[in-house]
């Protein structure tokens, strides 16, 4: 704790591994006293089945385990205390009514195998999300099963496999666009499903006569994303739509960017056949530094029946039960039932929100994403023509001075801010995404930011390049990292 | 409720700025047909207030197990959760986190996860472990998939003493792919070692098992990683976390890819999710592991740091060539594994097995010496049993529940041949007195 | 937020007050629409009771809220980051398990006004910590009604009043040691007392000569703190107390030192008449950047007429209640009880340690101590011979190079440490108190660090001298405030 | 439990560094007769798990206001509070924080004190305000003491309308001292204007009221301070701070201090504490206010910093002459009420108080209208009214509680007189319904 780097600041001091404070004896942790009697283990278990000693897990009194965790909390960045414009991660704030939500004992201190009648208020709860977002979509109905996005689209694919195979036209084949996102394809991979990438045009918008031409009776589906990933609403939706309904393959929206147009246009209205939710992006759920998310995934009516089982439905005496009768259906994709806690934050979202609160998201999604784009355009390149949905993409163009897009973003991080997503979809970008709860300050003083730093990159274009100054660490070796691999401690 | 924080005279300033008149200019390129031209049919938002008395009006509609008493188990289970997970897990600073893509900006969940992985392969005495994937049934699905990448063999065996769910959800993820599954019956409660080696041939990608079993019996495990190494396949083992406090690791017997439900670890029971999928492999798998891996090494000035390590597997890098699909993984619960582990520690996590131990057993003998109750199996078991009657499942748990005890899991829903079992699970949260009154109302019932 | 000062870490970013962030029209709380008539206001107020204008309280939406006050914290050193060694404050670790009893709804969510039958558990709970108390104390009967020490020891004076007016014999005049906390002699004044300082020997412990000239027929008290503010227990307690009480005078024992002596030995054993206790230092309540505290008084038996109104009791059908009738009791010092849920983590902690726990928390709060002691001897002056109590003094000499105490406080800042308490009971020294909850590696990191600081006097002692560095602003001008005061925002 | 974290090498270790051989010597000092020669008498320590199961045991046997419809007032009122004060003050790095001696360790907390102080100035209209001090009926005796010292006079006029246990509380402060306390009557549920003007003399230092006063009646401030300056005196008002989101604040009235009751901002009923007084006074007060304050300055290198002001005035330097005794304060309270406050804004103070009015005067209105029932005192009302009834206060109360309503506050135990009476406060957290229902248990009592 005490290092030696004695200008550092106390936020900065290393933080130690658990493994180096382990100290033998001591323990966070404390349990009743046993009052059964202990059994002899040789006999019940059998010498060769227990273990020599237990797992060597590190030794921590409660104190240094609060302190290290702390101490670990602050660094980080955070929507709690950063402004978070991850482009396609619709970083909104996570309202903390739906964490209090979550842990109420009704819903968080309930085991999955109780009876049905212990769970009525639950049951209806994910009903109601299950209408909700039905609602939303205009699809015909709603699995909340799937675990996250990707796990959504898998389960998108499966059900769209299960549907030609009942047709009798088993189908190898599906597209994406190019500005998809990685898990489009490795959904299909995993779905046995060979994946073929279509062409965008300039203004970012899909190739449609590369579709038309891709598009045979092998094509099982297209997966989009609309809004894309460059920020655009792609119009041509309703024709890609009818294109692939007439060679009998389907529609996949990739609902990562829903919350461009909630309450405003709904998928299930332009021709999507299936699509994927992303609680944690739309619905305002955490993002826990990597996860859970929720993926519910919404069907048109003629897909109804190949949906995982269990499903939430209401009984006609009202009350809520889990529906395993659906002998199409693809079964299960995890066990039991869904990301339940993920899910009733969801619902606190939408039902704190209401159907207007929806429609205004998505209103200010889109003015603040315009508003930003306003303020650096000239500054920065940006590749696309606007109106832009949630979300625009940015080109930093100082090559003359050898500043990457990740100088760029590493220099924002020493303005207190996080930076956008790089590099993706087109190379060397910033997708930025500033999501309709951010104030205008907010806004403003990222615009400066970036101002700033376009301004550095012709006087001091090393502070840049030298970035992040501010960190708890300077730039990270990743190349080093991946090169000499340690992904666990060892004692030495 | 509104979480925006524009008012109207900012609104037309920035309009001003965008050069539109309305924000509704800014939806024009959406054609018309493609528009909602009605408000969605969702009803109207309330205040925090109004949501609070709405979700208390649900809850009071449950029966949750800080007023039951929770015998329910098989793969989820009503583990002690020391008040600092909550606390040091729940901080808005790691709530509100992305992925750690910026590592400068994410050293904290980095090392915590970093030290996640460690404490996972201490458990589980594996090489490495990666930063979690969603539950324990996709988990086993992803690694049957590296098996079959590893191996490029088609077929996987797998136990039916396997969770049944887990068996489903292997049969949802298989069914895309030209993969068979085989299932091998069991003996006494776990895998029937020698149908297994009739099983296992030349084809075989993986043979994946669980232990303790899904009915509570211990798997040899060793015998079963002869069966499947003989035939030049992987054994995949998940492995509830919290035995590993008691009985030799997975990794010691043989175990090459090791999954399981982290829930016991931590997490609320939460009616089945969130929960954690963990994924440990022998270090030849590094390289083909699913989801993320956090790697330590330094900064542009040498001082330690850490980072996303191998992204190349991953889909964002290698798209349609990933290794998996994931993306969004369980980030939040893998924290509250790590804090849960830590704040155990050597001594809590052996102290919680063993009076698993103590108490299952306890709770068994009491309750085989029932008339009309024995145990069904006879092989070692951890903290979960099997219990057959002839007094009738359903009414025998229904007694219970009238007494507010949550006695067991049927297995008729599962398994036609034993209908007339369910298995109780007891963790060291259970005292002798609850373990008392189950017995009590088992026998009244 | 995007300063100019490119180079400060994002820990460090300004913090705008709350009035400077304030958008009008924005709100961080909702309410229900009223679903009752709204009434004429002037009709049934009058317009000369009416504001002209709500208060000009800051507009802020809820985001920005959870971010002002997550930033702050942030620019806060704690316990739960940080070892915080200061003297006479007892900041062991505030367990994380008190906070959530506290939390209950039986305990937060009752009414003072509850009839007793509605909170028996409550009751209870105050029952069992008035008897543990008077069990730790070794006295007769414990109030909990004060709210913090100062308040405990007013209580106490106003008991010791009481008794001599209920003698016949008011007496004015209050004793105690020039090492006594700022509170004694203040409260005394609050009490209508004249205070009078008694000096101390070298040895830290009181003159018991001076005492003994001191002591009259006016002289209602001696109030001492023991183990005392240096650190050292003084033996000669029960002569004090023979002194005093030959003289129909009384013992208060300021009981903020208590963490010392816990289940070793009890002042009631000792002498002592009447004490107050700390449950934020003792007992291991948060301090909460300032309070809230407790600080239960309890007396001897002679003086149990005299305890405020109401005491919570134990009826003989074995239900609990609030006692009023008392007729020569001093009456009320606050509303309603006392700092019920205060008082409900100090429950928690000692029946969660328990009679064992506490006496193994006294022992190894004085080996901290004298364990850190005897690091640093030699290099700063320990004025008081060891053993020391759970707590210790120290001088830094380092005056050839012109460096303070204050210097070495702001200095161990940017060690990431909070200081020991300052100049105070001795000029220029360090009063440090660790606690028994450090582990060994905090208490060695201090001592490093202590032994750095005196090292850097020599080589650098400019860094001392100018410290902090690290932290959110540099030394604050402490002079420069109170000359030109600003205590309040206004509008430009 | 054990939070100590030494093992026994360690303290092997640490002993022979301080050279003793055991923690016993460290207590030589100690002589034996003044030890205690066998253990406490305190039941032995229980784990985490046991210690939460003898809370609920304790919890079990309150009825709490989550589950009861609660019209109890009388200082202590049960309104909405947002989840993000719990959320934000709830912080560690806030809650274990020590008092901000060290500014630049805690620009945090000072930066929230000041700001705290701010708004408690916005609310009430007065120039400065403190830190805080423990509760309401202290935070009056302080203002008392401090109008004693800056007149030099001994005499204190109190109204009987101001809360009874205040009373009570400055009876016990005055005891000690030479001062006169005396208590004007009422008319109407307020100060009798009359009678005050007659008890203020010219050796009186303070004329202390509250408003609304304890019987719910708002008081015509400007007329009492009126009085009480012509006669050299000091006007001192408890106020109800969510009153000045309606009514003029007392500061705009004449006040030249104001205390009061904080809990209404943002912190939980507890059972009466902890609370947060608050304290406010005119400029010229500033350097006799008792307790800490906050003040903005800057640091070496000119950036915005704050640290606390004024500590000469304070008992850690000034001693037997400090201003007040108070070190330990509320501050977390503050933080909570600050957090509040700055959630609420202004427009969300202005319809708390809105709705608190609305919804008192539909239920005076519903009451009064009941046989039996009517309303004690014409006066103007805010929150809170008493009600007069000949049915019998405890057996009224008693049966709205059997139906789960905590109806009111009964009169009789501090006024003989009003034993027929029970005052009845209602938040904006009451609904119609909720009020309807009390309608009917009255009704039907
Ligand atoms: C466009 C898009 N599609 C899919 C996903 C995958 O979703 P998840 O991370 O929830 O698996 C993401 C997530 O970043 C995304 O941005
Ligand atoms: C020795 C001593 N006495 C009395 C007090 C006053 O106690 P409180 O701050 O709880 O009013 C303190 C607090 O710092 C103290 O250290």
């Amino acid at each position: 704790m005490a290092s030696g780097n004695d200008m550092t600041t106390h936020h900065q001091n290393e933080a130690p591994l658990l493994f180096e404070k382990s100290t033998p004896g001591t323990c966070a942790a404390s349990l009743p006293r046993s009052d059964v009697p202990a059994v002899d283990r040789n006999a019940v278990i059998g010498a060769d089945l227990l273990a020599d000693a237990p797992p060597q897990l590190p030794e921590i009194g409660e104190l240094d385990l609060v302190r290290h965790y702390t101490r670990l909390s602050h660094r980080c960045f955070s929507i709690d205390e950063h402004f978070y414009p991850l482009g396609s991660c619709t970083m909104k704030y996570n309202p903390r009514i739906n964490e209090r939500a979550a842990a109420m004992p009704g819903f968080a201190q309930v085991h999955p195998y109780q009876d049905e009648s212990d769970v009525q208020g639950l049951l209806e709860l994910l009903y109601r999300l299950r209408m909700d977002l039905a609602e939303v979509s205009g699809l015909a109905e709603v699995t909340l099963q799937p675990a996250a996005g990707a796990h959504g689209e898998m389960t998108g694919l499966m059900i769209i496999n299960a549907y030609h195979r009942d047709r009798g036209q088993p189908r190898t084949k599906v597209l994406a666009p190019d500005s998809a996102h990685g898990t489009n394809p490795a959904s299909c991979t995993i779905c046995g499903k060979s994946y073929q990438q279509i062409a965008s045009l300039k203004s970012g918008r899909i190739d449609v006569d590369a579709l038309r031409q891709a598009v045979d009776d092998d094509t099982a589906a297209l997966m989009i994303t609309n809004p894309n990933t460059v920020g655009v609403y792609d119009e041509q939706i309703a024709d890609i739509a009818e294109i692939l309904h007439a060679r009998g393959a389907l529609l996949y929206l990739d609902g990562a960017n829903l919350n461009a147009i909630l309450g405003i246009a709904r998928p299930g209205d332009f021709g999507v056949d299936v699509m994927h939710f992303n609680t944690h992006k739309t619905f305002a759920t955490p993002h826990g530094g990597g996860g859970p998310g929720a993926g519910p995934v919404g069907v048109a009516d003629h897909l109804r029946p190949f949906l995982p089982v269990p499903q939430v439905v209401r009984r006609d005496d009202g009350t809520f039960a889990w529906d395993e009768d659906r002998p199409k259906s693809i079964g299960k994709v995890r066990s039991f039932y869904g990301q339940i806690g993920v899910l009733v934050r969801a619902y606190t979202y939408v039902r704190a929100l209401g159907g207007d609160g929806l429609l205004d998201v998505a209103r200010k999604a889109v003015l603040n994403a315009n508003y930003l784009a306003a303020r650096i355009k000239g500054r920065y390149e940006l590749p696309f023509p606007p109106p832009y949905a949630h979300e625009f993409v940015a080109l930093p163009h100082f090559d003359e001075q050898d500043i990457s897009n990740v100088d760029v973003a590493k220099r924002l991080l020493d303005f207190g801010m996080h930076p956008p997503t790089m590099s993706f979809p087109i190379a060397h970008c910033l997708m930025i995404e500033p999501t309709e709860t951010e104030s205008l300050a907010s806004l403003d003083a990222f615009a400066d930011a970036l101002i700033a730093i376009a301004d550095e990159a012709k006087d001091h274009p090393e502070r840049i390049r030298e970035a992040p100054h501010t960190t708890p660490i300077r730039r990270m070796d990743e190349v080093g990292a991946n090169r000499k691999l340690n992904v666990r401690w060892r004692p030495e | 409720m509104n979480y925006a924080q524009l008012n109207d005279q900012q609104i037309a300033a920035m309009l001003g700025a965008i050069g539109v008149r309305s924000i509704d200019d800014l939806f024009s390129v959406i054609p018309d047909a493609q528009r909602l031209k009605r408000p969605l049919n969702i009803p109207d938002g309330v205040s925090e207030l109004e949501m609070l008395r709405d979700l208390r009006s649900l809850t009071d509609r449950n029966a949750d197990c800080t007023e039951l008493v929770c015998f329910l188990g098989a793969g989820a289970y009503d583990h002690f959760i020391p008040t600092v997970v909550d606390d040091l897990a729940g901080r808005g600073e790691f709530l509100t986190a992305y992925t750690p893509y910026q590592a400068e900006a994410s050293q904290g969940s980095l090392q915590a996860f970093y030290e996640y992985q460690t404490m996972i392969c201490q458990l589980t005495g594996m090489d490495v472990a990666n930063a979690s994937l969603y539950e324990s049934a996709s988990s086993a699905a992803e690694a049957v998939l590296l098996a079959r990448g590893a191996t490029r063999r088609n077929r996987v065996v797998v136990s039916l003493a396997v969770h049944p769910e887990t068996r489903q959800v292997l049969d949802s993820y298989m069914s895309c792919l030209t993969l068979d599954l085989a299932t091998v019956p069991m003996a006494d409660g776990a895998t029937d070692p020698s149908v297994l080696a009739d099983a296992v041939n030349d084809d075989t990608a993986a043979v994946v098992v669980q232990s303790p079993t899904f009915f509570g019996c211990i798997e040899r495990l060793a015998d079963l990683a002869r069966i499947a190494h003989d035939a030049g396949a992987l054994l995949i083992v998940s492995v509830d976390p919290i035995s590993c406090g008691l009985l030799k690791p997975p990794g010691d017997l043989g175990a090459d890819l090791v999954v399981g439900e982290g829930q016991a670890l931590g997490i609320p029971l939460g009616y089945g999710g969130p929960y954690l999928g963990f994924f440990a492999a022998k270090e030849k798998y590094l390289r083909k592991m699913p989801g993320r891996v956090v790697g330590m090494g330094a900064d542009a000035e040498g001082r330690r740091g850490f980072c996303l390590a191998l992204q190349t597997r991953e889909q964002h890098i290698r798209r349609e060539r990933a290794t998996s699909n994931v993306c969004t993984n369980q980030g939040l619960m893998a924290l509250r594994a790590a804090v849960y582990l830590a704040a155990m520690g050597k001594s809590g996590i052996a102290a919680v097995a063993a009076q698993c131990l103590d108490k299952a057993h306890y709770a068994a003998q009491r309750i085989a010496a029932l008339d009309g109750y024995s145990l069904k199996f006879q092989a070692p078991f951890f903290k979960e049993f099997t219990v057959q009657t002839g007094r009738g499942v359903p009414a025998v748990l229904k007694n219970c529940r009238q007494k507010g005890i949550l006695a067991g899991v049927p297995l008729g829903r599962w398994f036609e041949n034993l209908a007339d079992c369910f298995t109780v699970a007891v963790t060291e949260k259970r005292t002798r007195d609850e373990i008392d009154r189950l017995v009590d109302a088992l026998d009244t019932a």
